[in-house]
Protein backbone atom coordinates (compact mmCIF):
# COMPACT_ATOMS: atom_id res chain seq x y z
CA UNK A 1 0.00 0.00 0.00
CA UNK A 2 1.47 3.19 -1.08
CA UNK A 3 0.87 6.76 -1.88
CA UNK A 4 2.92 9.32 -3.37
CA UNK A 5 3.12 12.96 -4.53
CA UNK A 6 5.11 13.34 -7.46
CA UNK A 7 6.91 17.04 -8.29
CA UNK A 8 8.10 15.46 -12.06
CA UNK A 9 6.09 13.77 -15.06
CA UNK A 10 5.58 10.32 -14.64
CA UNK A 11 4.28 7.21 -16.99
CA UNK A 12 1.55 5.32 -15.05
CA UNK A 13 1.65 2.26 -17.10
CA UNK A 14 5.57 2.07 -16.37
CA UNK A 15 5.40 2.94 -13.11
CA UNK A 16 2.49 0.55 -12.51
CA UNK A 17 4.49 -2.59 -14.04
CA UNK A 18 7.62 -1.76 -11.85
CA UNK A 19 5.25 -1.37 -8.38
CA UNK A 20 3.68 -4.76 -9.37
CA UNK A 21 6.89 -6.29 -10.40
CA UNK A 22 8.06 -5.36 -6.61
CA UNK A 23 5.12 -6.24 -5.06
CA UNK A 24 6.06 -10.23 -5.36
CA UNK A 25 2.57 -11.37 -5.40
CA UNK A 26 2.81 -12.95 -8.74
CA UNK A 27 -0.14 -15.66 -9.24
CA UNK A 28 -2.07 -13.94 -6.25
CA UNK A 29 -3.90 -11.52 -7.81
CA UNK A 30 -6.76 -12.50 -10.52
CA UNK A 31 -7.55 -8.83 -10.58
CA UNK A 32 -6.23 -5.17 -11.13
CA UNK A 33 -8.11 -2.29 -11.64
CA UNK A 34 -6.33 1.04 -12.45
CA UNK A 35 -7.52 4.18 -13.26
CA UNK A 36 -5.23 7.24 -15.08
CA UNK A 37 -6.00 11.20 -14.95
CA UNK A 38 -4.65 13.02 -17.46
CA UNK A 39 -4.63 16.65 -18.43
CA UNK A 40 -6.95 17.76 -21.13
CA UNK A 41 -6.25 20.55 -23.38
CA UNK A 42 -9.83 21.75 -23.31
CA UNK A 43 -11.97 22.52 -20.40
CA UNK A 44 -15.21 24.41 -20.25
CA UNK A 45 -14.89 25.16 -23.68
CA UNK A 46 -11.92 26.88 -23.05
CA UNK A 47 -8.33 25.85 -24.40
CA UNK A 48 -5.71 25.34 -21.71
CA UNK A 49 -2.06 25.23 -22.79
CA UNK A 50 -0.89 24.31 -18.55
CA UNK A 51 -1.91 24.38 -14.96
CA UNK A 52 -0.30 24.66 -11.62
CA UNK A 53 -1.28 21.87 -9.32
CA UNK A 54 -1.31 22.67 -5.54
CA UNK A 55 -1.60 20.80 -2.67
CA UNK A 56 -0.87 20.69 1.18
CA UNK A 57 2.15 19.24 2.18
CA UNK A 58 1.22 17.44 5.02
CA UNK A 59 -2.61 16.59 5.18
CA UNK A 60 -2.86 15.65 1.33
CA UNK A 61 -0.31 12.55 2.18
CA UNK A 62 -2.14 11.93 5.21
CA UNK A 63 -5.75 11.92 3.12
CA UNK A 64 -3.90 9.54 1.08
CA UNK A 65 -2.76 6.90 3.53
CA UNK A 66 -6.06 7.48 5.16
CA UNK A 67 -8.59 6.22 2.50
CA UNK A 68 -5.98 3.88 0.99
CA UNK A 69 -6.85 2.05 4.54
CA UNK A 70 -9.87 2.54 4.19
CA UNK A 71 -10.17 0.78 0.88
CA UNK A 72 -7.57 -1.84 2.49
CA UNK A 73 -9.90 -2.44 5.65
CA UNK A 74 -12.95 -2.27 3.75
CA UNK A 75 -12.06 -4.73 0.48
CA UNK A 76 -10.39 -7.78 0.44
CA UNK A 77 -7.00 -6.13 -1.26
CA UNK A 78 -3.94 -7.04 -1.90
CA UNK A 79 -2.24 -4.14 -2.80
CA UNK A 80 -2.75 -0.21 -4.02
CA UNK A 81 -0.86 2.69 -5.22
CA UNK A 82 -2.08 6.59 -5.52
CA UNK A 83 0.40 8.85 -6.93
CA UNK A 84 -0.49 12.32 -7.71
CA UNK A 85 1.19 15.05 -9.58
CA UNK A 86 1.71 18.51 -8.26
CA UNK A 87 3.39 21.49 -9.95
CA UNK A 88 3.40 22.90 -12.98
CA UNK A 89 1.58 20.01 -15.45
CA UNK A 90 1.09 19.64 -19.56
CA UNK A 91 -1.85 18.53 -21.32
CA UNK A 92 -1.39 15.09 -21.71
CA UNK A 93 0.72 14.75 -18.45
CA UNK A 94 -0.93 12.31 -16.34
CA UNK A 95 -2.10 13.96 -12.86
CA UNK A 96 -3.31 10.99 -10.80
CA UNK A 97 -2.88 7.06 -10.96
CA UNK A 98 -4.48 5.04 -9.01
CA UNK A 99 -4.08 0.82 -8.96
CA UNK A 100 -5.84 -2.12 -6.84
CA UNK A 101 -4.52 -5.58 -6.94
CA UNK A 102 -7.36 -8.27 -5.59
CA UNK A 103 -8.05 -11.75 -6.14
CA UNK A 104 -11.39 -10.96 -7.39
CA UNK A 105 -13.02 -7.89 -9.66
CA UNK A 106 -15.56 -7.34 -8.01
CA UNK A 107 -12.98 -5.63 -4.68
CA UNK A 108 -10.90 -4.17 -7.23
CA UNK A 109 -13.00 -2.61 -9.60
CA UNK A 110 -14.84 -1.03 -6.16
CA UNK A 111 -11.94 -0.04 -4.53
CA UNK A 112 -10.29 1.80 -6.78
CA UNK A 113 -13.69 3.45 -7.65
CA UNK A 114 -14.23 4.65 -3.84
CA UNK A 115 -10.17 5.77 -4.12
CA UNK A 116 -10.91 7.93 -7.12
CA UNK A 117 -14.43 9.59 -5.51
CA UNK A 118 -13.08 10.17 -2.08
CA UNK A 119 -9.37 11.61 -3.73
CA UNK A 120 -11.35 14.12 -6.08
CA UNK A 121 -14.11 14.86 -3.44
CA UNK A 122 -11.69 15.41 -0.54
CA UNK A 123 -7.77 15.65 -1.25
CA UNK A 124 -6.37 19.26 -1.05
CA UNK A 125 -5.18 19.70 -4.25
CA UNK A 126 -6.11 22.87 -6.39
CA UNK A 127 -5.54 23.10 -9.87
CA UNK A 128 -5.01 26.53 -11.27
CA UNK A 129 -5.56 26.74 -15.51
CA UNK A 130 -3.47 28.90 -17.89
CA UNK A 131 -5.45 29.41 -20.92
CA UNK A 132 -5.74 31.58 -23.92
CA UNK A 133 -7.74 34.13 -21.59
CA UNK A 134 -5.67 33.93 -18.59
CA UNK A 135 -5.40 32.27 -15.47
CA UNK A 136 -8.44 31.30 -13.78
CA UNK A 137 -9.14 28.68 -10.75
CA UNK A 138 -10.56 25.37 -11.47
CA UNK A 139 -13.84 26.02 -9.16
CA UNK A 140 -15.30 22.21 -8.55
CA UNK A 141 -14.64 18.81 -9.48
CA UNK A 142 -17.81 17.12 -10.89
CA UNK A 143 -18.98 14.10 -9.08
CA UNK A 144 -18.64 10.76 -10.43
CA UNK A 145 -21.32 9.10 -9.82
CA UNK B 1 -1.19 30.54 23.10
CA UNK B 2 0.26 30.67 19.67
CA UNK B 3 -2.02 29.00 16.67
CA UNK B 4 -0.46 28.66 12.91
CA UNK B 5 -2.75 29.49 9.99
CA UNK B 6 -2.79 29.01 6.24
CA UNK B 7 -4.67 29.78 3.49
CA UNK B 8 -4.33 28.12 0.28
CA UNK B 9 -5.28 28.21 -3.96
CA UNK B 10 -7.56 30.80 -4.34
CA UNK B 11 -8.53 32.07 -0.46
CA UNK B 12 -4.86 32.64 -0.19
CA UNK B 13 -4.46 35.01 -3.11
CA UNK B 14 -7.58 36.40 -2.16
CA UNK B 15 -6.08 37.02 1.46
CA UNK B 16 -2.89 37.95 -0.04
CA UNK B 17 -0.85 35.62 2.05
CA UNK B 18 -0.28 32.14 3.00
CA UNK B 19 0.36 31.77 6.23
CA UNK B 20 -0.39 33.90 9.87
CA UNK B 21 0.52 33.19 13.16
CA UNK B 22 -2.08 34.15 16.19
CA UNK B 23 -1.55 34.80 19.82
CA UNK B 24 -4.21 34.45 21.74
CA UNK B 25 -5.25 34.85 25.18
CA UNK B 26 -8.39 32.88 25.06
CA UNK B 27 -9.64 29.76 23.48
CA UNK B 28 -10.75 29.99 20.28
CA UNK B 29 -13.02 28.68 17.74
CA UNK B 30 -11.89 27.74 14.25
CA UNK B 31 -14.24 30.09 13.18
CA UNK B 32 -12.81 32.78 15.71
CA UNK B 33 -9.34 31.82 14.15
CA UNK B 34 -10.80 32.81 10.50
CA UNK B 35 -11.85 36.02 12.19
CA UNK B 36 -8.89 36.97 14.00
CA UNK B 37 -6.24 35.83 11.00
CA UNK B 38 -8.34 37.70 8.13
CA UNK B 39 -9.33 41.50 10.16
CA UNK B 40 -13.31 39.54 10.39
CA UNK B 41 -13.62 39.14 6.60
CA UNK B 42 -16.62 37.18 5.59
CA UNK B 43 -15.98 33.26 6.30
CA UNK B 44 -16.78 31.91 2.57
CA UNK B 45 -19.92 29.23 2.71
CA UNK B 46 -18.09 26.63 0.95
CA UNK B 47 -14.96 27.12 2.47
CA UNK B 48 -13.08 24.15 4.12
CA UNK B 49 -11.37 24.04 7.55
CA UNK B 50 -8.45 21.90 9.06
CA UNK B 51 -7.47 21.52 12.08
CA UNK B 52 -4.03 19.52 12.17
CA UNK B 53 -4.64 18.74 9.26
CA UNK B 54 -7.50 16.73 9.60
CA UNK B 55 -10.98 18.43 8.30
CA UNK B 56 -13.02 19.80 10.80
CA UNK B 57 -16.00 22.41 11.04
CA UNK B 58 -15.94 25.95 12.11
CA UNK B 59 -17.01 25.44 16.18
CA UNK B 60 -14.16 23.23 16.76
CA UNK B 61 -12.21 24.63 19.38
CA UNK B 62 -8.45 25.21 18.30
CA UNK B 63 -5.57 24.30 21.06
CA UNK B 64 -2.32 26.07 21.54
CA UNK B 65 0.47 24.90 18.97
CA UNK B 66 -2.84 23.87 16.26
CA UNK B 67 -2.20 23.94 12.71
CA UNK B 68 -5.48 25.80 11.77
CA UNK B 69 -5.94 26.00 7.33
CA UNK B 70 -8.33 27.38 4.93
CA UNK B 71 -9.33 26.16 1.96
CA UNK B 72 -11.88 26.43 -0.93
CA UNK B 73 -13.53 23.26 -2.55
CA UNK B 74 -11.01 20.87 -3.88
CA UNK B 75 -10.15 19.94 -7.40
CA UNK B 76 -7.26 17.21 -7.59
CA UNK B 77 -7.42 14.13 -9.42
CA UNK C 1 -12.65 0.93 -30.68
CA UNK C 2 -10.67 -2.64 -31.03
CA UNK C 3 -10.81 -6.14 -29.70
CA UNK C 4 -8.20 -9.11 -30.37
CA UNK C 5 -7.90 -12.54 -29.06
CA UNK C 6 -3.99 -13.44 -28.39
CA UNK C 7 -2.61 -16.85 -28.54
CA UNK C 8 0.73 -15.98 -27.37
CA UNK C 9 0.95 -14.15 -23.64
CA UNK C 10 1.45 -10.01 -24.00
CA UNK C 11 2.75 -7.49 -21.30
CA UNK C 12 -0.97 -5.91 -20.52
CA UNK C 13 0.79 -2.04 -19.89
CA UNK C 14 3.13 -2.38 -22.72
CA UNK C 15 0.26 -3.03 -24.78
CA UNK C 16 -1.91 -0.43 -23.41
CA UNK C 17 1.05 2.25 -23.91
CA UNK C 18 1.33 1.58 -27.29
CA UNK C 19 -2.39 1.37 -28.19
CA UNK C 20 -2.47 5.18 -26.24
CA UNK C 21 -0.14 6.35 -28.36
CA UNK C 22 -1.25 4.97 -31.53
CA UNK C 23 -4.70 6.46 -30.48
CA UNK C 24 -3.15 10.42 -31.19
CA UNK C 25 -5.79 11.56 -29.21
CA UNK C 26 -3.42 13.24 -26.78
CA UNK C 27 -4.74 16.08 -24.68
CA UNK C 28 -8.37 14.80 -25.28
CA UNK C 29 -8.66 11.72 -22.67
CA UNK C 30 -8.95 12.90 -18.98
CA UNK C 31 -9.86 9.38 -17.89
CA UNK C 32 -8.49 5.98 -18.54
CA UNK C 33 -10.00 2.74 -16.60
CA UNK C 34 -8.19 -0.01 -16.88
CA UNK C 35 -8.81 -3.66 -15.99
CA UNK C 36 -6.61 -6.29 -16.18
CA UNK C 37 -7.38 -9.75 -15.14
CA UNK C 38 -4.56 -12.21 -14.21
CA UNK C 39 -3.91 -16.14 -13.91
CA UNK C 40 -4.27 -17.03 -10.23
CA UNK C 41 -2.03 -19.93 -8.75
CA UNK C 42 -5.21 -20.82 -6.44
CA UNK C 43 -8.81 -21.46 -7.53
CA UNK C 44 -11.30 -22.93 -5.17
CA UNK C 45 -8.38 -23.96 -2.74
CA UNK C 46 -6.48 -26.03 -5.18
CA UNK C 47 -3.41 -25.11 -6.63
CA UNK C 48 -3.15 -24.46 -10.60
CA UNK C 49 -0.34 -24.79 -12.72
CA UNK C 50 -1.70 -24.00 -16.06
CA UNK C 51 -4.94 -23.69 -18.18
CA UNK C 52 -6.09 -24.09 -21.54
CA UNK C 53 -8.64 -20.94 -22.84
CA UNK C 54 -10.78 -22.81 -25.00
CA UNK C 55 -12.94 -20.17 -27.40
CA UNK C 56 -15.19 -19.79 -30.46
CA UNK C 57 -13.69 -18.93 -33.35
CA UNK C 58 -15.72 -16.13 -35.18
CA UNK C 59 -18.15 -15.68 -32.52
CA UNK C 60 -15.99 -14.78 -29.43
CA UNK C 61 -14.43 -12.06 -31.62
CA UNK C 62 -18.37 -10.87 -32.91
CA UNK C 63 -18.88 -11.12 -29.54
CA UNK C 64 -15.93 -8.75 -28.12
CA UNK C 65 -16.33 -5.96 -31.03
CA UNK C 66 -20.40 -6.10 -30.34
CA UNK C 67 -20.08 -5.06 -27.02
CA UNK C 68 -17.34 -2.53 -27.55
CA UNK C 69 -19.97 -0.85 -30.07
CA UNK C 70 -22.98 -1.07 -27.03
CA UNK C 71 -20.42 0.29 -24.52
CA UNK C 72 -19.04 3.21 -27.19
CA UNK C 73 -22.86 3.86 -28.25
CA UNK C 74 -24.25 4.07 -24.07
CA UNK C 75 -21.01 6.28 -22.96
CA UNK C 76 -19.13 8.88 -24.14
CA UNK C 77 -16.06 7.35 -24.85
CA UNK C 78 -12.99 8.43 -26.89
CA UNK C 79 -11.49 4.33 -27.65
CA UNK C 80 -11.48 1.75 -26.21
CA UNK C 81 -9.16 -2.07 -26.03
CA UNK C 82 -9.75 -5.59 -25.61
CA UNK C 83 -7.35 -8.36 -25.71
CA UNK C 84 -8.47 -11.39 -24.19
CA UNK C 85 -5.52 -14.80 -24.57
CA UNK C 86 -6.40 -18.08 -25.40
CA UNK C 87 -4.93 -21.57 -25.52
CA UNK C 88 -2.06 -22.15 -23.04
CA UNK C 89 -1.99 -19.65 -20.09
CA UNK C 90 0.38 -20.01 -16.97
CA UNK C 91 -0.02 -18.46 -13.71
CA UNK C 92 0.83 -14.26 -13.68
CA UNK C 93 0.23 -14.25 -17.20
CA UNK C 94 -2.39 -11.72 -17.91
CA UNK C 95 -5.31 -13.26 -19.41
CA UNK C 96 -7.62 -10.13 -20.34
CA UNK C 97 -7.13 -6.59 -20.77
CA UNK C 98 -10.05 -3.99 -20.70
CA UNK C 99 -9.32 -0.02 -21.47
CA UNK C 100 -11.45 2.17 -21.37
CA UNK C 101 -10.91 6.16 -22.74
CA UNK C 102 -13.38 8.93 -22.00
CA UNK C 103 -12.82 12.94 -21.41
CA UNK C 104 -14.46 11.83 -17.89
CA UNK C 105 -14.02 9.47 -15.41
CA UNK C 106 -17.55 8.58 -14.55
CA UNK C 107 -18.33 7.22 -18.27
CA UNK C 108 -14.28 5.57 -17.99
CA UNK C 109 -15.44 3.99 -14.83
CA UNK C 110 -18.25 2.63 -15.99
CA UNK C 111 -17.62 1.40 -19.32
CA UNK C 112 -14.82 -0.41 -18.10
CA UNK C 113 -16.84 -2.29 -15.83
CA UNK C 114 -19.95 -2.74 -18.08
CA UNK C 115 -16.94 -5.05 -20.91
CA UNK C 116 -16.37 -6.93 -17.84
CA UNK C 117 -18.99 -7.96 -16.39
CA UNK C 118 -20.84 -8.54 -20.11
CA UNK C 119 -17.03 -10.51 -21.61
CA UNK C 120 -17.03 -12.59 -18.17
CA UNK C 121 -21.18 -13.02 -18.29
CA UNK C 122 -21.00 -14.14 -22.21
CA UNK C 123 -18.20 -13.91 -24.33
CA UNK C 124 -17.79 -17.70 -25.47
CA UNK C 125 -14.70 -18.84 -23.71
CA UNK C 126 -13.76 -21.90 -21.71
CA UNK C 127 -11.08 -22.59 -18.85
CA UNK C 128 -9.66 -25.90 -18.31
CA UNK C 129 -7.40 -26.27 -15.48
CA UNK C 130 -4.47 -28.26 -14.52
CA UNK C 131 -4.05 -28.91 -10.52
CA UNK C 132 -2.25 -31.07 -8.34
CA UNK C 133 -5.06 -33.59 -8.88
CA UNK C 134 -5.68 -33.62 -12.63
CA UNK C 135 -7.42 -31.52 -15.16
CA UNK C 136 -10.77 -29.83 -14.69
CA UNK C 137 -12.85 -27.39 -16.34
CA UNK C 138 -13.94 -24.15 -14.69
CA UNK C 139 -18.13 -24.33 -14.20
CA UNK C 140 -19.04 -20.80 -13.39
CA UNK C 141 -17.91 -17.20 -13.05
CA UNK C 142 -18.94 -15.53 -10.16
CA UNK C 143 -20.79 -12.25 -10.74
CA UNK C 144 -19.28 -8.93 -10.39
CA UNK C 145 -21.91 -7.09 -8.82
CA UNK D 1 -31.15 -28.95 -45.74
CA UNK D 2 -27.26 -28.98 -44.26
CA UNK D 3 -26.34 -27.43 -40.76
CA UNK D 4 -23.41 -27.82 -39.52
CA UNK D 5 -23.18 -28.18 -35.24
CA UNK D 6 -20.10 -27.56 -32.78
CA UNK D 7 -19.85 -28.22 -29.24
CA UNK D 8 -17.56 -26.89 -27.11
CA UNK D 9 -15.26 -27.07 -23.89
CA UNK D 10 -17.07 -29.76 -21.53
CA UNK D 11 -19.35 -30.66 -24.13
CA UNK D 12 -17.27 -31.28 -26.53
CA UNK D 13 -15.82 -33.69 -24.28
CA UNK D 14 -18.91 -35.53 -22.99
CA UNK D 15 -20.36 -35.94 -26.43
CA UNK D 16 -16.86 -37.10 -28.08
CA UNK D 17 -16.61 -34.82 -30.66
CA UNK D 18 -16.10 -30.99 -31.68
CA UNK D 19 -18.13 -30.89 -35.01
CA UNK D 20 -21.04 -32.68 -36.40
CA UNK D 21 -22.82 -31.75 -40.23
CA UNK D 22 -26.80 -32.85 -40.52
CA UNK D 23 -28.51 -33.53 -43.51
CA UNK D 24 -32.43 -32.62 -42.82
CA UNK D 25 -35.09 -33.12 -45.21
CA UNK D 26 -37.33 -30.71 -43.38
CA UNK D 27 -37.43 -27.45 -40.99
CA UNK D 28 -35.67 -27.89 -37.50
CA UNK D 29 -35.45 -26.00 -34.01
CA UNK D 30 -32.05 -25.78 -32.44
CA UNK D 31 -33.36 -28.73 -29.78
CA UNK D 32 -34.36 -30.98 -32.55
CA UNK D 33 -30.86 -30.04 -33.82
CA UNK D 34 -29.27 -30.87 -30.57
CA UNK D 35 -31.53 -34.76 -30.80
CA UNK D 36 -30.32 -35.36 -33.94
CA UNK D 37 -26.72 -34.37 -33.48
CA UNK D 38 -26.48 -36.29 -30.19
CA UNK D 39 -28.45 -39.32 -30.74
CA UNK D 40 -31.00 -37.78 -28.57
CA UNK D 41 -28.75 -37.00 -25.36
CA UNK D 42 -30.83 -35.03 -23.09
CA UNK D 43 -30.31 -31.29 -23.47
CA UNK D 44 -28.01 -30.02 -20.39
CA UNK D 45 -29.98 -27.48 -18.17
CA UNK D 46 -27.84 -24.60 -18.42
CA UNK D 47 -26.45 -25.66 -22.13
CA UNK D 48 -25.91 -22.23 -24.22
CA UNK D 49 -26.75 -22.02 -27.62
CA UNK D 50 -26.08 -20.13 -31.29
CA UNK D 51 -26.99 -20.07 -33.83
CA UNK D 52 -24.64 -18.64 -36.68
CA UNK D 53 -22.47 -16.70 -33.85
CA UNK D 54 -25.51 -15.61 -31.89
CA UNK D 55 -26.92 -16.46 -29.13
CA UNK D 56 -30.57 -18.23 -29.41
CA UNK D 57 -32.84 -20.53 -27.59
CA UNK D 58 -33.68 -23.85 -28.19
CA UNK D 59 -36.98 -22.94 -30.01
CA UNK D 60 -35.35 -21.24 -32.76
CA UNK D 61 -35.70 -22.41 -36.08
CA UNK D 62 -32.68 -23.39 -37.82
CA UNK D 63 -32.21 -22.65 -41.74
CA UNK D 64 -30.40 -24.13 -44.76
CA UNK D 65 -26.69 -23.93 -44.12
CA UNK D 66 -26.76 -22.30 -40.49
CA UNK D 67 -24.01 -23.21 -37.70
CA UNK D 68 -25.53 -24.08 -34.79
CA UNK D 69 -23.47 -24.59 -31.31
CA UNK D 70 -24.35 -25.50 -28.24
CA UNK D 71 -21.57 -25.21 -25.17
CA UNK D 72 -21.72 -24.95 -21.61
CA UNK D 73 -21.27 -21.86 -19.28
CA UNK D 74 -18.67 -19.20 -20.46
CA UNK D 75 -16.12 -18.79 -17.87
CA UNK D 76 -13.53 -16.22 -19.89
CA UNK D 77 -11.64 -13.23 -18.18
Amino acid sequence: MHSEIREQAFEPYAELLQYQQAMQAAGRYGATAVFVGSMRDLNEGESVTAMELEHYPGMTEKYLQRISQHAADHWNLLDSLILHRVGRVEPDDAIVLVAVWSAHRKDAFEASRYLMEELKSKAPFWKKEQTSEGERWVENNTAGY
Amino acid sequence: MTIEVKFFASLREQIGRSEARLAASEPLSVAEVWAQATDNAELPVNVLMARNMEYVDSATPVHDGDEVAFFPPVTGG
